[in-house]
């Protein structure tokens, strides 16, 4: 029995982690740059995510929104909701927070060598795909044709708009946008409508293809349908769930889909798993 | 094996010396049924009980648990509170000792929860046969009422005398500390079989199937009209879980003081009865029903709980079926109307 | 800065304001986080100038009003404390009978002189920003909340019913005992300290946001109460949600 | 000094358990108008009480006030018994007197230290006290003090405001033998604090005041009286307590929400100093050596001595509970089958609360519902002799000027420790 086992440390004693950065992105939401105090790098897989705590107010998942590919600090994206992340938005470059994991599957990276990647984000969906988009920027050569579908409410929505710039600019990154509606004094060069409507204006090889999708729960069911009729098969759509997180670690039982734990199988899953649990609704 | 003979009256004083030098957690009585609680004194223990308010699974996760503590001033600061001070649980039933089991393939499995492990290893088995089942039990169809290895010491009453057979070096320590034992013969064997079977024999509530075919009745169960029918008397009040040995989830919660100095993050006991148990930060409630969420319970019971850590996550003490005031949370009631619905 | 606190009683026991006064072993450090400005119950100092009004007491006449609405303007949160602020608590019991019976019987020839308006509870004449339940209020919670509101929080609200901390400490349910008990549709959070103090939930924390009114009927009915038993063991803290319950 | 006008307008005196005003008017230094006003909003708590279940009736009457509400329930319960023919057990009875003695100590303390002490020490609050060196100390002796009220009553009842052990016939909970050791560790280990708190009210001065008045309270044959007895006047003697209604003849006056009471004079007191004015005999020995060093013996007429008399009565009780808790180790706490034989009758329940003498009387039918009640309330008998006292006060003082004047009125309705919401939660309400 396990039980005859050294007393580790404890996994829910987070690290202390500096906050090197902190960028308003949008209304809502701001993005921080963070290193460990300890000096160690977080070590982490594209879709991963780390529980955040500001002590005496809490914790919560947070995906980590940079590749590990770049340097030894990690970036997050938080949109303000409530307690913690209200109290993540106070904070000041130089403030300390807490960071526990990485947790999670993360995007089966070596699955996807090679491979057209199509990514679709919406809204907030972005920040954990980001890490994937950065890594296959960084290790362009090993992945096929890389599509960004990016789909948000209005404009003022858009996150990352100047990395957005950024990538506009590149031959080798096929960007589409759409916003729902937009209002009549702001420009907008994207479509206008739902997310879907961006698919007719792809052309993809839909065996070649993996499309990585991240977005509202409203947002899976369209998509996936979409996803489908391009003939892409079910093993090769991967979706990123949110659930309530309280552990990270499988024991607290929030996050549980059947009998998966989004923390520990998940985030990722593919559709055709998910297709399978009655729970996911998909 | 290690098997030993003790008489009921050397068996008292062994306990009070084992109370004086010792934190020792027995089942006494708290009328109308008995509860797990420091004991004080040897007469207070009632081995032939039926069953306790609570399982003895309360000491190994206690309803609330600090996980870790931090300073925020002058410098931040955290430290893991995991800990435990040593101690004997005495008259843990067969049917609770699995799901001990079933605990420890969780909390130590690939990953260790070390306030788990701390309090697990701190601690001393001492279980006892169920000689009095009671009438919401089904253990004896579980599989559940026989004990597993896992204890240090266990009893079993023949009437003047106890059977001890030790399970662990730390259990033949503590029989050689306290108990005046002789070892036990082949009669004294045969005779435990024979009361055995006697005890299974007492259950009123069984299985209408081998366990291990609950999963299978569950794979056709998902669109079952019961959850529905069940469900929509639900009062989420959480007893069932809060009272099964196997339930194990929780919420983590931070505390501070009022210097804003200093604080700490617990776990508090949950439960997936609850409607807001899975309700996010946006408002999103993936369970937002008392029949989806009695389904989950059943089905995490039944099937999930044996998928992932390779035992039931119902051990059949029947404290679900006894605590549910609107009469829902049965699993065996579930398990075999679903096995009849398939039939 | 510390906040600055008042604690202001309506119509009430003035049991919930003494529960601040037990906090005996937390006063000095209370003392040290908050600036208490205005509590009327031990303090002759006062001032107007406050950040969070605790507001413990129902409402229950025209003057009542007027001064509950010059607190909300001059508070930036607001938090009832116990059952008379949070649900109107036993005080909603003469709002069966018409007020001017109710000042006659009383006051007979005098009776113009006096003021009174069906019982009702504060978030029913102005918006509130929390409130804490419970008759009286649970010490620890009232720490919590405070400390929660320092932190910079949302204070948490508790919406599990009683039942869970019932069987957290380990009580036998009084249904076992052949009584009966509002636990099941109470909201939690005061340890079911009633159960656990030998008595039974009398629903002092108001009911949790869903709870299954049916059900609860049928359990009280199979233990034998009549429908005038229900509706007293309803009526006892929560005459003023009867649209719930009824 | 020459005053020829004064305007005191008190309006919701504070440090006082509900709402009251204080009005005096003087012009051309003649005395126009002295009233204690009474605001508090009616609660109708009779007629809440009717058609209830005996088994809530207690629950109910607990709500009266948060302050007392143990001796609301007590009464409540002695009331319900009666009526159905209970006699309680002994242990019943101790514990009973054990919930009471954290009470006493509790609502004592609490007048004492948090309500009357920033008088004397110049302060408006006991907030403003923890903050001075000086005093911190004391207060802070007080807060251990009232700690061992509170946690008396929470062992023994449950919790500190509206307990819940106890029952009609019994308690729903009992105490462990390792509570009552560790009650008894704590009462005996407050006896040092009990007499720096003796050295602290000797240094106060109060004014010396005095006016004559009849002086009630509940006297006990064999014991200080608190939970039993026979109604007792420093005028006329006893009475039993079916005779409540002859002794507390409660009247409306206008401009009060509350009812004013008169028996043998146009006004009497109840309280600590009626109890002791009544009982000094029976007091326990340390708490007659307190007495003597403050100064306080029958038949003492200064209303400013009622703070006095909480103190030698809160000595007294924290001897009493040392005692009840020996007892009730000796005759070892045992479960009891709480029987309630339920039947029609009328019952009278009466206590010394904190404040004073307290009366429930129930006519229950024979299901156990209640019919009728009717409650005496200590506050509403005090208000008509706050009123005279006031009346003489006010003349006599005078030359002091308005501030003093206003502070000593203010001072002279704290002593007695009125709890007015109690007052005006039993006004009867006869709907035809
Ligand atoms: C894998 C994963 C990745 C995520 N990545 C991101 C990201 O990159 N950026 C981002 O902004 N967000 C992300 N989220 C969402 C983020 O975790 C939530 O927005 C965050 O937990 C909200 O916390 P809060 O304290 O601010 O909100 P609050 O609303 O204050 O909630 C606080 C806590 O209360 C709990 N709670 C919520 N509702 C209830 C209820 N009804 N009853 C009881 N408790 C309740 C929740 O568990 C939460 O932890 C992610 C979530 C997951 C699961
Ligand atoms: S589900 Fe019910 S019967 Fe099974 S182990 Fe849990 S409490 Fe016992
Ligand atoms: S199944 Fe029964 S015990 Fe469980 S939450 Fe529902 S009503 Fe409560
Ligand atoms: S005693 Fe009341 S609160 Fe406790 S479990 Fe039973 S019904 Fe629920």
């Amino acid at each position: 029995m396990a039980v005859g086992t050294e007393l580790g440390s404890s996994l829910f004693l987070p690290k202390l982690a500096e906050l090197l950065k902190v960028e308003p992105l949008s209304e809502k939401e701001k993005l921080f740059q963070l290193r460990l105090k300890d000096g160690s790098r977080l070590n982490h897989k594209p879709g991963q995510f780390v529980e955040v705590s500001v002590l005496g107010i809490g914790e919560a998942p947070i995906s980590i929104s940079s590749s590990p590919t770049r340097d030894d600090s990690f970036e997050l994206v938080v949109r303000m909701v409530g307690n913690l992340t209200g109290a993540l938005h106070r904070l000041q470059p130089g403030d300390t927070v807490g960071i526990r994991g990485p947790f999670g599957n993360g995007f089966p990276v070596s699955e996807l060598l090679k491979r057209d990647l199509l990514f679709v984000a919406g809204g907030i969906g972005l920040c954990p795909l980001r890490s994937m988009i950065q890594h296959a920027i960084d290790k362009r050569e090993q992945f096929g044709r890389i599509i960004l579908l990016y789909g948000c409410r209005q404009p003022a929505e858009q996150l990352f708009r100047g990395e957005l710039g950024e990538w506009r600019q590149r031959p080798d990154i096929e960007i589409l946008e759409s916003v729902d509606r937009c209002p009549v004094d702001v420009a907008w060069e994207g479509s206008v409508g739902v997310i879907t409507t961006l698919f007719p204006q792809v052309s993809i090889d839909p065996g070649k293809t993996t499309a990585l999708v991240v977005g509202p729960p409203v947002m899976y069911r369209f998509v996936v349908a979409e996803c489908l009729k391009q003939g892409i098969a079910k093993e090769r759509i991967l979706l990123s769930l949110e659930r309530r997180m309280k552990c990270g670690m499988g024991f607290c039982g929030h996050c549980q889909i059947n009998n998966r734990y989004v923390c520990q199988d998940g985030p990722v899953f593919s559709y055709a798993e998910l297709s399978r649990l009655g729970e996911a609704e998909l | 094996m290690d098997v030993f003979i003790t008489s009921k009256a050397d068996f008292d004083s062994s306990i009070q010396r084992m109370i004086q030098q010792n934190e020792i957690y027995g089942v006494k009585r708290k009328t109308p049924s008995f509860a797990f609680d420091r004991l004080v004194a040897a007469e207070e223990l009632c081995l032939d009980y039926d069953i306790t308010v609570l399982p003895p699974t309360k000491y190994l996760l206690p309803p609330t648990e600090s996980l870790i503590k931090f300073k925020l001033a002058p410098e931040p600061s955290i430290r893991s509170s995991a800990e435990a001070q040593p101690c004997i649980l005495i008259g843990i039933h067969p049917d609770d000792l699995h799901a001990i089991k079933l605990l420890d393939a969780v909390f130590t499995g690939s990953l260790t929860d070390v306030n788990y492990l701390a309090r697990r290893r701190a601690t001393t088995i001492v279980g006892v046969d169920c000689v009095n089942p009671w009438p919401y039990s089904f253990a004896a169809s579980m599989g559940t009422a026989i004990p597993p290895r896992i204890f240090d010491l266990w009893l079993t009453d023949l009437g003047d005398e106890y059977l001890v057979e030790v399970g662990s070096a730390r259990g033949e320590d503590l029989r050689k500390r306290y108990l005046k034992t002789r070892r036990a013969r082949e009669v004294d064997l045969r005779q435990r079989n024979k009361v055995r079977q006697d005890w299974l024999k007492k259950y009123q509530l069984s299985l209408d199937m081998p366990p291990q075919e609950i999963p299978k009745v569950l794979d056709e169960a998902w669109h079952s009209p019961l959850w529905e029918e069940l469900g929509q008397k639900c009062l989420a009040c959480g007893s069932c879980t809060m009272v099964c040995p196997t339930c194990i989830c929780f919420d983590v919660r931070d505390g501070i003081e009022l210097n804003l100095k200093e604080g700490e993050r617990y776990r508090r006991w949950d439960s997936c009865m609850f409607d807001g148990f899975a309700k996010v930060a946006s408002g999103e409630n993936f369970r937002p029903t008392g029949t989806a969420r009695l389904r989950h319970r059943l089905y995490r019971k039944g099937k999930y709980m044996l998928e992932r850590y390779g035992e039931l996550g119902c051990v059949g003490c029947g404290r679900c079926v006894h605590a549910c005031l609107v009469d829902i949370a049965s699993p065996v009631a579930a398990y075999n109307r679903l096995a009849k619905e398939a039939r | 800065m510390k906040p600055k606190i008042a604690v202001f009683d309506f119509t009430c026991c003035e049991g919930c304001q003494l529960q601040i006064l037990n906090c005996e072993q937390e006063m000095p450090d209370l003392v040290a986080a908050l600036d208490i400005i205005t509590f009327r119950e031990v303090m002759t100092e006062r001032s107007d100038h406050y950040d969070i009004a605790f507001i413990d007491g129902s409402c229950t006449t025209e003057s009542e009003i007027a001064r509950l609405k010059e607190i909300r303007q001059r508070a930036k949160m607001v938090i009832p404390i116990g059952a008379c602020a949070c649900l109107g608590g036993v005080n909603c019991f003469k709002n069966l009978h018409p007020m001017e019976d109710v000042l006659k019987a009383v006051y007979g020839q005098a009776a113009p002189y006096y003021d009174t308006i069906p019982a009702r509870p504060i978030h029913a004449v102005i918006p509130i920003d929390f409130f804490i339940p419970g008759c009286p209020i649970v010490k620890e919670e009232f720490i919590r909340v405070v400390q929660e509101i320092l932190a910079g929080k949302a204070p948490y609200l508790p919406n599990d019913p009683v039942c869970a901390e019932c069987k957290m400490v380990g009580n036998v349910c009084v249904f076992d005992k052949g009584q009966t008990c509002l636990g099941p549709v109470t909201r939690g959070g005061c340890k079911a300290t009633c159960v656990t103090g030998g008595a039974v939930c009398w629903g002092c924390r108001g009911l949790i946001d869903e709870p299954n009114i049916n059900a609860e009927k049928e359990i009280l009915e199979k233990a034998g109460l009549s429908i005038k038993d229900i509706v007293e063991e309803f009526s006892l803290f929560n005459a003023c949600q009867e649209d719930v319950w009824k | 000094m020459e005053v020829s006008r004064i305007d005191i307008n008190v309006h919701q005196l504070t440090r006082v358990e509900g709402h009251g005003n204080i009005i005096v008017k003087v012009s051309d230094g003649k005395v126009e108008e002295v009233r204690w006003e009474i605001t508090e909003s009616p609660r109708f708590f009779e007629v809440m009480l009717q058609g209830r279940r005996w088994k809530d009736v207690h629950v109910i009457a607990s709500r009266i006030c948060g302050i007392c509400s143990v001796s609301h329930q007590l009464a409540s319960l002695e009331a319900t018994e009666a009526a159905f023919g209970i006699r309680p057990s002994e242990q019943t009875i101790l514990l009973r007197k054990l919930l009471y003695v954290g009470e006493v100590i509790e609502s004592h303390i609490l007048h004492l230290y948090l309500l009357a002490a920033p008088d004397f020490l110049g302060a408006g609050s006991v907030f403003s006290l923890l903050d001075s060196p000086e005093h911190k100390d004391e207060v802070l002796r007080g807060l251990r003090l009232k700690k061992l009220g509170n946690d008396i009553m929470e062992m023994i009842g449950g919790r500190a405001v509206h307990p819940q052990a106890a029952t009609v016939n019994g308690f729903g909970r009992l105490p462990s033998t390792e509570d009552l050791l560790y009650l008894q560790g704590r009462l005996r280990n407050a006896l040092p604090e009990l007499e720096a708190m003796v050295q602290l009210f000797k240094g106060f001065e109060l004014p010396q005041f005095t006016r004559e008045t009849e002086y009630i309270a509940l006297k006990h044959p064999q014991e200080y009286a608190w939970i039993y007895g026979y109604i007792s006047s420093t005028d006329t003697g006893l009475a039993t307590l079916d005779q409540y209604l002859e002794v507390a003849n409660e009247y409306c006056v206008p401009h009060s929400t509350a009812k004013f009471a008169k028996h043998a004079r146009e006004s009497y007191a109840v309280g600590a100093l009626a109890r002791i004015n009544n009982n000094y005999e029976q007091l326990n020995p340390m708490a007659k050596m307190a007495a003597d060093e403050l100064g306080l013996k029958p038949l003492c007429c200064n209303p400013f001595m009622n703070n006095i008399a909480q103190v030698v009565e809160t000595v007294h009780v924290v001897e009493e509970g040392i005692d009840l808790v020996e007892q009730l180790l000796r005759i070892g706490i045992q479960e009891e089958d709480i029987v309630v034989p339920v039947k029609a009758g009328r019952g009278i329940g009466a206590v010394e609360a904190p404040r004073g003498l307290l009366i429930h009387d129930y006519t229950y039918d024979e299901n156990g519902y209640i019919v009728e009640a009717n409650c005496v309330i200590p506050t509403n008998q005090n208000h008509a002799n706050i009123q005279r006292d006031l009346e003489v006060l006010v003349p006599r003082y005078l030359d002091r000027g308005e501030n003093e004047l206003r502070l000593l009125c203010e001072m002279l309705v704290r002593s007695y420790d009125p709890c007015i919401s109690c007052s005006t939660h039993m006004l009867r309400l006869e709907l035809r």
